[in-house]
């Protein structure tokens, strides 16, 4: 017998679908590959700055399709610009959108300019990529960077659906996911170029930190959700959500660097790249089980009474 | 360039603030006709949603939708060999709360929700571009953004809009004006309130010891989301209607999540910074 | 206006960025009740039960364009039930019939057919039933002037002026005497 | 009780509620727990088909525990009023009354009368019934009375002796109700009554559809004349009416056995030959029907025009005498069986919400044509192609016309509401397309009928071609878009009379005239259109100085709102107390005046005597308030105008799972029962249908359907046919709630959605437990939302008085899954 009213949910279930997901794996993996270069730039070696300096081109092209899923998903995409009507930082959702409108031209010349200094971009094009100011361009695109890539957890967390409410964690959650699967990316492009070893050493310690740091969040995430979680944990998301998110996302990519940790050259690449790839993919992976499980979480009546105890 | 953004933003500016209004509907007079359903239905010419018995009662609507702007519950209590006088058929007329910090205004990113001069929350038809954040945001479940493509307003929040447009010319929304037993009452949410703690106490002097108020300032249900401009005298616990105990704004915990957010990014950014700097 | 009214208790100057204050639209502040503009508001009667609420049928263009509760009626005083409030619905409908639509014997299909000729048709048929089965007299030789062979039925949701038609043309007019109506049912 | 006021008149039902604020106390007797239940003070459970025996318990509960209102029932009833030396009550038969005969399952009422000298017996046992009940009211005017009520033969105490076995432990056994509820329910009303305090008995077709309706209705009554409730404001017995003017469709009427404002139909099986006989016949001697040759001659005057003359009997042979019973049952069995060949229905459906709908459907089959006229394609109209009994059309021979008509905004007219309140209603749109108001249809069927009758001198053709038929307007309204559209306003000034010789409108029904200089359609309307341009019914003045509002609508007669609000009053005139001041005797005006419009002679004073040798209602005294009654008083006996007998007594519906615990007669002696092969009735206890079966409407939808279910509205809050059942009916069946299940009647069976409610109880009845089965009946094959017809499961029978039948009380069976 249901504590409320017959068995219906006392929240509405979010109409969201996959686009949204996609994008805030997108936007942060961009904020995150964007993050990892910057600290290359300053705070690496020449070669840590010519490798991790690839995490620009990925910061921008990740972007890239992040303003159409989002205007996709819109009830009305045709007025997707009154996303800037005002500025609202009070809702995650209009924070969001100045932050997409602002870090993408920041990511755009902050990749320009790198590939002008890299000589890669030439011609009047190049000159104007350099006279980016780059200091400015790489502050406001790690601070816009990580926005993007933190508040996409708040939002859902800004919400009264208890899967995504209930913890404090979600957006500390999705942080670590995009800084993980961001400098993922980045080590991956690395992977492919001519970097020296020590490089790859270093950027795969960095990802494993933020494997790390996300596997530990997410612990304390599913322990404050307590039966809130069930839609994630049990039912059908359990299995994309374990193996998917858990296990192929942050168990095997630390276990991965693990073993690539005492591996050089051809071995080291293809450990880094498959630990890379299966943290990207995780991060994709977790962002989706908890969406889709979220809309799930909103029929369960009894977690939502749980969430609005006094 | 100014004049231009606002053209294209849509931007006036608001009319002069006016007494708050509101609903009080006090399900002790409630006899469940559903006359509030249609008229809301009629006025707002609202589509029906769907022909399918739910088994629950007499109650076939379920619950407040994009397109369903009052609802009324049923709810059956009886015990089995209990007397007649022992049995309950409490009935409610649910709507849209218009809470004073209203999650779903809060959510919208576009300012296409809004508060009325009225004190009301209202979603402005012609901003709102359906991004269905407000969705989720609502601790009562209430708003809700039509499909796509549908026959109404494809595609966007909706919700009861206390008849804003009939507020103007300071008509009674059609709702409170069917009601057949005034149960739905509309006025200064301020008298109201008189009226409901009036009634409360009319009612515990009958014997109706499991009467309620839910929406007022001194409840803790207003704890978060503030006093409802929309509130009910309730015959039992709000959770037999579906009313959450305390409902969130999610607002309140935002900060928090955002410094574990921050706190994440600025950790790994010194963890980077280190494992760089090492070497570097 | 109180901050309670207002709403937005307990934000800070950041919070409250985009929301104090909070622009409008322009269809926001032209808002205005449909009926604002209506040509004319005409006292009607409920078509459902028989408490009798009295209605305001909203009239815009030879259109209806809203039915709501006449708060003048000392019986409802402005309040309808959900059938009442649905009139609007039951006259303003897709579904109305609005053609005249004969089936004839054996057939398989609704026609439309002109309004004149059906009620040529009806008259026709209604005098040659009346001359196969009229009766004058019993064959106990009782005056009767009546015909058992048509039979009507209605309505006790029309008008009485309509129900006094009926009875005068059927029973006085044809001497047709089954004349009944709901209130038998 | 008999309604479920919350839900079938939710507007209505703002009014008890209002009063259960203010302190009064609502009580809900019903076998189901219903939305009127949930918000009454006291629900009152009782078993289907028992209404009697539960009203008949709080007579003998007010008789035995003296709580009657003895200065009214002394004044105001016939309690002290002698009967007969020859009647037998039905205790002391067996549950049958003096007169019966079995043979004709009908009863002679001579030995009901009054006792008196034999020639005045004889003029009391009349025949004449129906409606007109108190014109033809033949009880003798200035009965033989006892005052002390100790009389053997006095009302009083045959009602005391009638009621005595109807006590609280019986009312328990034959109605399943606790009797500690019955009688909480007896000391509330009892308390409530008197001097100072009225109660208001609510019922509706709960009452009506049972094979003994109208004596119900009596039951009641009599409670309320015991109490002191009848005329006086707050007090009454109200009957909730459906349709928006059925009130209307009875008063004018659309119904066989009447003329219009209660006159009798003339009848071949009565002394009804010539005008003379028939007016002598039905008009009494005593009380106001004494005035009925002005209403029948101004009647004829109206229909007939100049051609109505004296020395053709005003026209009275034009109008059709009756044959038998012409009532909508009895035609449907004709039709049935093919003796009926053309059908005309206005906004009605019967293949759908009349009683054996399977029935009906093919009836409809056997005719030759029917026109329906509606604003929706009903299943009358759809017979032919869509019943579930899946005729080819080839087969079916009917010529079926579909004329779309308009609704109330889109034409004039004048509705009755359920309190005789006229209201009219303005036009407000033209009705869309082909669509022509029924009013249209009738007046040009009339005209192209003339036409085609022009010019023959065949007598049987002369009342056609007399009709006055002169409705169109002088010019038509440049507004509208129909030109041809008669004048509803010319019709309701016909109805409300005029002077022949000038035309001029009369102002009420005190100045018709037996001589042929008046002319009146339906004299209890007269009043509502008093002079050219005042349609009273059009009347929206609100007073908020008087309650009673007589200035909005017009009500019958003579804008009354209480009818024998004389009662109100004590026999001295003075009103019984000052919270119940209504009406009242005004010594220095030498008038009555009130609230309301006096329903008294205005300058007749509370004491003038009878006048012995007088007539009409100069035989009553001043304190005489039932005007209408030939002895002026309210009656607990009815010496005449029942078929089923003078006191209303317990008997089990036709259909019953249980014996009668009173009476050896286990159902309604005289109740037409229609004994065909597709009409079997189940025997009493028959174990093959163990189940009460009973029918009803929820709020949401509207009867058969046809004004809800294209209503995407209505029909999504209720968008299924259900059966509500008790858990322990569920249980017993193995049946979930929404399982699907199967009901049937020995007439056919119905599948629909099982709705397993606590709102449902069993009965106790001797040991056993009764099961109720409850099913709303508003759907059917056309329509946004289809389902099952109740009506399908419904026996054709009738009451015997006013020829409804029975589908609150039947027996069924039941089964979990579908029907096929």
């Amino acid at each position: 017998m249901a504590e409320g009213y017959y068995d219906y949910p006392v929240v509405k279930r979010p109409v969201w679908t996959w686009e949204v997901p996609a994008y805030f794996w997108l936007g942060g993996l961009a904020g995150g590959a964007y993050l990892t270069a910057a600290l290359a730039q300053n705070f690496g070696s020449a070669d840590d700055r010519r490798a991790a300096g690839g995490g620009y081109y990925v910061a921008a092209a990740a972007l890239v399709p992040c303003a159409p899923l989002l205007i996709a998903d819109l009830g009305r995409p045709d007025r997707f610009h009154h996303m800037l009507r005002i500025f609202k930082p009070l809702s995650p959702m209009n924070l969001g959108a100045w932050t997409l409108t602002s870090f993408t031209p920041v990511a755009f010349a902050r990749a320009a300019s790198h590939a002008a200094s890299t000589g890669l971009l030439r011609g009047p094009l190049g000159a104007l990529a350099r006279l980016v100011p780059t200091r400015l361009a790489e502050l406001a695109g790690v601070v816009l960077g990580l926005t993007l890539a933190g508040y996409s957890g708040v939002l859902l967390a800004a919400t009264n659906i208890p899967l995504w409410a209930k913890s404090k964690l979600l957006g500390g959650l999705f942080m670590a996911s995009a800084l993980a699967s961001g400098s993922a990316a980045v080590t991956l492009q690395a992977g492919r170029r001519a970097v020296p070893d020590a490089t790859l050493h270093r950027l795969a310690m960095i990802e494993s930190a933020a494997s790390a740091g996300e596997m530990a969040i997410l612990t304390g995430y599913l322990v404050q959700s307590k039966k809130a979680a069930r839609p994630l944990t049990t039912g059908r998301f359990a299995m994309p959500f374990w193996l998917g998110a858990v296990g192929a996302g942050m168990l095997l990519p630390l276990l991965l660097h693990r073993v690539a940790g005492r591996r050089h050259g051809r071995a080291l690449r293809s450990l880094t790249s498959a630990a890379a790839i299966c943290t990207i993919g995780g991060s994709l992976a977790l962002r989706w089980t908890i969406f889709e499980a979220g809309k799930e979480s909103a029929e369960d009546q009894g977690a939502s009474f749980d969430l609005a105890r006094g | 360039m100014i004049d231009a953004y606002k053209r294209m933003m849509n931007i006036e500016e608001p009319p002069a603030p006016k007494t708050a209004k509101g609903f009080f509907t006090d399900t002790s007079l409630c006899i469940g006709c559903k006359a509030c359903e249609v008229a809301c239905k009629q006025w707002n010419q609202l589509p029906a949603d769907g022909f399918a018995i739910t088994g629950n009662s007499y109650d076939n609507t379920g619950h407040l939708g994009a397109t369903t702007w009052r609802h009324v519950q049923f709810i059956e209590q009886a015990k089995a060999n209990g007397s007649g006088q022992e049995q309950r058929w409490l009935m409610m007329s649910d709507v849209c709360k218009h809470c004073a910090n209203a999650a779903c205004l809060e959510a919208c990113p576009t300012g296409a929700l809004v508060r009325t001069e009225y004190g009301t929350v209202y979603v402005q038809q012609d901003i709102c571009n359906g991004c269905g954040f407000c969705v989720p945001a609502c601790p009562f479940g209430v708003i809700d953004r039509t499909p796509k493509t549908g026959h109404f307003e494809a595609g966007t929040a909706h919700k009861c809009t206390l008849c804003y447009d009939r507020l103007k010319d300071d008509m009674t929304p059609a709702c409170a004006k069917s009601c057949p037993t005034a149960s739905i009452q509309f006025g200064d949410v301020e008298e109201l309130r008189t009226r409901a703690r009036h009634r409360l106490g009319e009612l515990h002097a009958r014997g109706e010891s499991k009467a309620r108020l839910y929406g007022m300032p001194e409840g803790k249900e207003a704890a978060e989301v503030g006093p409802l401009h929309a509130f009910f005298l309730l015959l039992d616990e709000p959770q037999k209607y579906n009313l959450p105990e305390v409902p969130r704004l999610p607002r309140k915990t935002m900060t928090e999540r955002y410094g574990w957010s921050a706190a994440v990014g600025i950790g790994f950014a010194l963890v980077g910074a280190l494992v760089l700097g090492r070497r570097g | 206006m109180a901050v309670e009214q207002a709403g937005g208790q307990g934000l800070g100057p950041i919070g409250r960025l985009g929301m104090a204050p909070q622009p409008m639209s322009r269809e926001s502040l032209e808002k205005k009740p449909r009926i604002r503009d209506a040509d004319k508001a005409v006292p009607s009667v409920c078509p459902y039960c028989a408490v009798g609420c009295s209605q305001l049928v909203y009239v815009k263009d030879r259109r209806i364009i809203d039915i709501e509760g006449n708060p003048d009626s000392p019986i409802n005083e402005g309040t309808l039930c959900p059938k009442g409030a649905s009139t609007y619905q039951y006259l303003v409908n897709p579904n109305r019939v609005t053609t005249v639509r004969y089936r004839a014997p054996h057939s398989d299909h609704w026609e439309d057919r002109p309004l004149d000729w059906a009620m040529d048709r009806i008259a026709t048929l209604i005098k040659e039933t009346r001359e196969a089965s009229f009766v004058e007299r019993t064959p106990e030789g009782k005056l009767v002037n009546q015909t058992t062979a048509i039979a009507t039925l209605g309505g006790a949701t029309m008008d009485i002026e309509e129900n006094y038609l009926i009875k005068k043309l059927f029973s006085g007019g044809l001497g047709v005497v089954s004349i009944e109506n709901q209130a038998r049912i | 009780m008999g309604s479920n006021m919350a839900e079938n008149h939710p507007v209505g039902f703002r009014w008890p509620m209002k009063a259960k604020e203010r302190g009064a106390t609502l009580i809900h007797v019903d076998p189901r727990f219903s939305r009127t239940s949930a918000l009454a003070d006291l629900y009152v459970p009782i078993r289907a088909g028992s209404d009697i025996a539960f009203l008949g318990g709080l007579i003998n509960h007010v008789l035995t525990h003296d709580k009657w209102f003895k200065d009214y029932v002394v004044a105001y009833t016939n309690a002290s009023s002698i009967v007969s030396d020859d009647y037998v009550d039905a205790e002391d038969n067996g549950g049958l009354f003096s007169g019966y005969d079995p043979k004709s399952s009908s009863y002679d009422n001579a030995s009901w009368a009054y006792a008196g000298p034999a020639q005045e017996a004889k003029e009391d046992a009349s025949t004449h019934s129906g409606h007109g009940m108190e014109g033809t009211s033949p009880a003798k005017h200035r009965p033989a009375r006892d005052e002390t009520l100790q009389d053997p033969r006095s009302v009083f105490q045959i009602l005391k002796r009638h009621y005595a076995r109807y006590t609280p432990q019986m009312v328990e056994r034959v109605c399943g109700t606790p009797q500690s509820l019955f009688l909480q329910v007896a000391e509330i009303l009892a308390q409530n009554s008197g001097r100072d305090r009225t109660s208001a008995i609510c019922y509706a077709v709960g009452w009506t559809q049972q094979s003994y309706g109208a004596q119900i209705i009596r039951a009641a009554g009599i409670l309320q004349l015991l109490l002191g409730n009848i005329g006086r404001p707050g007090g009454g017995i109200m009957a909730l009416r459906g349709h928006a003017s059925i009130q209307g469709s009875t008063d004018v009427p659309t119904l066989f056995d009447l003329l219009p404002g209660y006159l009798p139909h003339p009848a071949a099986f009565k002394s009804d030959d010539t005008l003379e006989r028939y007016m002598r016949e039905s008009a009494v001697r005593g009380g106001y029907w004494s005035n009925l040759p002005k209403f029948m001659v101004s009647l004829l005057k109206a229909w007939y025009g100049d051609a109505a003359t004296a020395e053709n009997e005003f026209g009275y042979q034009w109008i059709p005498k009756l044959t038998g019973d012409h009532s909508h049952i009895s035609t449907s069995a004709a039709m049935a069986d093919g003796k009926v060949k053309g059908f005309v229905v206005f906004g009605q459906n019967p293949a759908n919400g009349s009683a054996h709908a399977g029935l009906q459907r093919k009836a409809l089959t056997q005719l030759d044509w029917m026109v329906a006229i509606d604003l929706y394609e009903t299943e009358t109209a759809a017979f032919w192609y869509a019943a579930p009994e899946g005729w080819k059309p080839a087969d079916v021979k009917t010529e079926v016309f579909l004329l779309p008509t308009a609704g109330p905004p889109e034409k004039d007219g004048t509705f009755t509401n359920t309190q005789r309140l006229l209201q009219f209603h303005d036009k407000a749109v033209d009705p869309p397309g082909d669509a022509r108001s029924d009013l249209w249809y009738v007046y040009h069927l009339g005209r192209r009928l003339k036409e085609l009758y022009s010019g023959s001198t065949n007598p049987r053709d002369q009342g056609l071609l007399n009709l006055t038929w002169d409705y169109l307007p002088e010019r038509p309204d440049p507004e509208w878009r129909i030109k041809d559209e008669p004048s509803d306003e010319k019709v309701l000034m016909e109805v409300n009379g005029y002077t022949v010789a000038d035309r001029r409108q009369v102002p009420d029904f005190e100045h018709l005239k037996a001589d042929g200089s008046t002319a009146c359609g339906v004299w209890i309307y007269s009043g509502v259109f008093p002079a050219p341009g005042k349609n009273m019914a059009r009347r929206r003045t609100r007073t908020p100085e008087n309650y009673v509002e007589p200035a909005w609508g017009f009500a019958w007669p003579g804008n009354r709102r209480i009818l024998y609000n004389r009662a109100s009053a004590d026999p001295a005139g003075q009103p019984w107390s000052e919270r119940k001041k209504y009406v009242w005797w005004d010594a220095t005006a030498g008038k009555w005046i009130g609230k309301d419009v006096p329903d008294f002679p205005a300058k007749k004073a509370p004491a003038t005597p009878a006048k012995e040798k007088g007539t009409g209602i100069d035989l009553h005294s001043g304190s005489d308030p039932f005007t209408l009654k030939a002895d002026g008083r309210g009656w607990l006996f009815a010496p005449s105008g029942l078929k089923d007998g003078p006191l209303p007594t317990h008997y089990e519906p036709l259909e019953s799972p249980v014996s009668n615990a009173l009476y050896e007669r286990q159902d309604s002696p005289v109740a037409k029962r229609f004994p065909r092969k597709d009409n079997a009735i189940s025997p009493p206890g028959d174990p093959r249908y163990p189940y009460i079966v009973t029918t009803y409407r929820v709020t949401e939808q509207y009867t058969s359907g046809v004004m809800s279910r294209w209503n995407s509205w209505l029909s999504e809050l209720m968008p299924e046919m259900f059966a509500e059942i008790s858990p322990e009916l569920a249980q017993e069946k193995g049946i979930a709630n929404l399982d699907w299940i199967t009901v049937s009647t020995p007439r056919n069976q119905i599948e629909c959605k099982a709705l397993v409610t606590r709102r449902m109880r069993p009965f106790p009845h001797d040991g056993k437990l009764i099961h109720t089965v409850g099913l709303p009946y508003h759907w059917g094959y056309k329509g946004l939302v289809k389902g099952a017809m109740a009506n399908d499961l419904v026996a054709l029978s009738e009451e015997p008085n006013v020829y409804i039948q029975e589908d609150k009380a039947m027996t069924c069976n039941l089964r979990k899954g579908r029907s096929r």
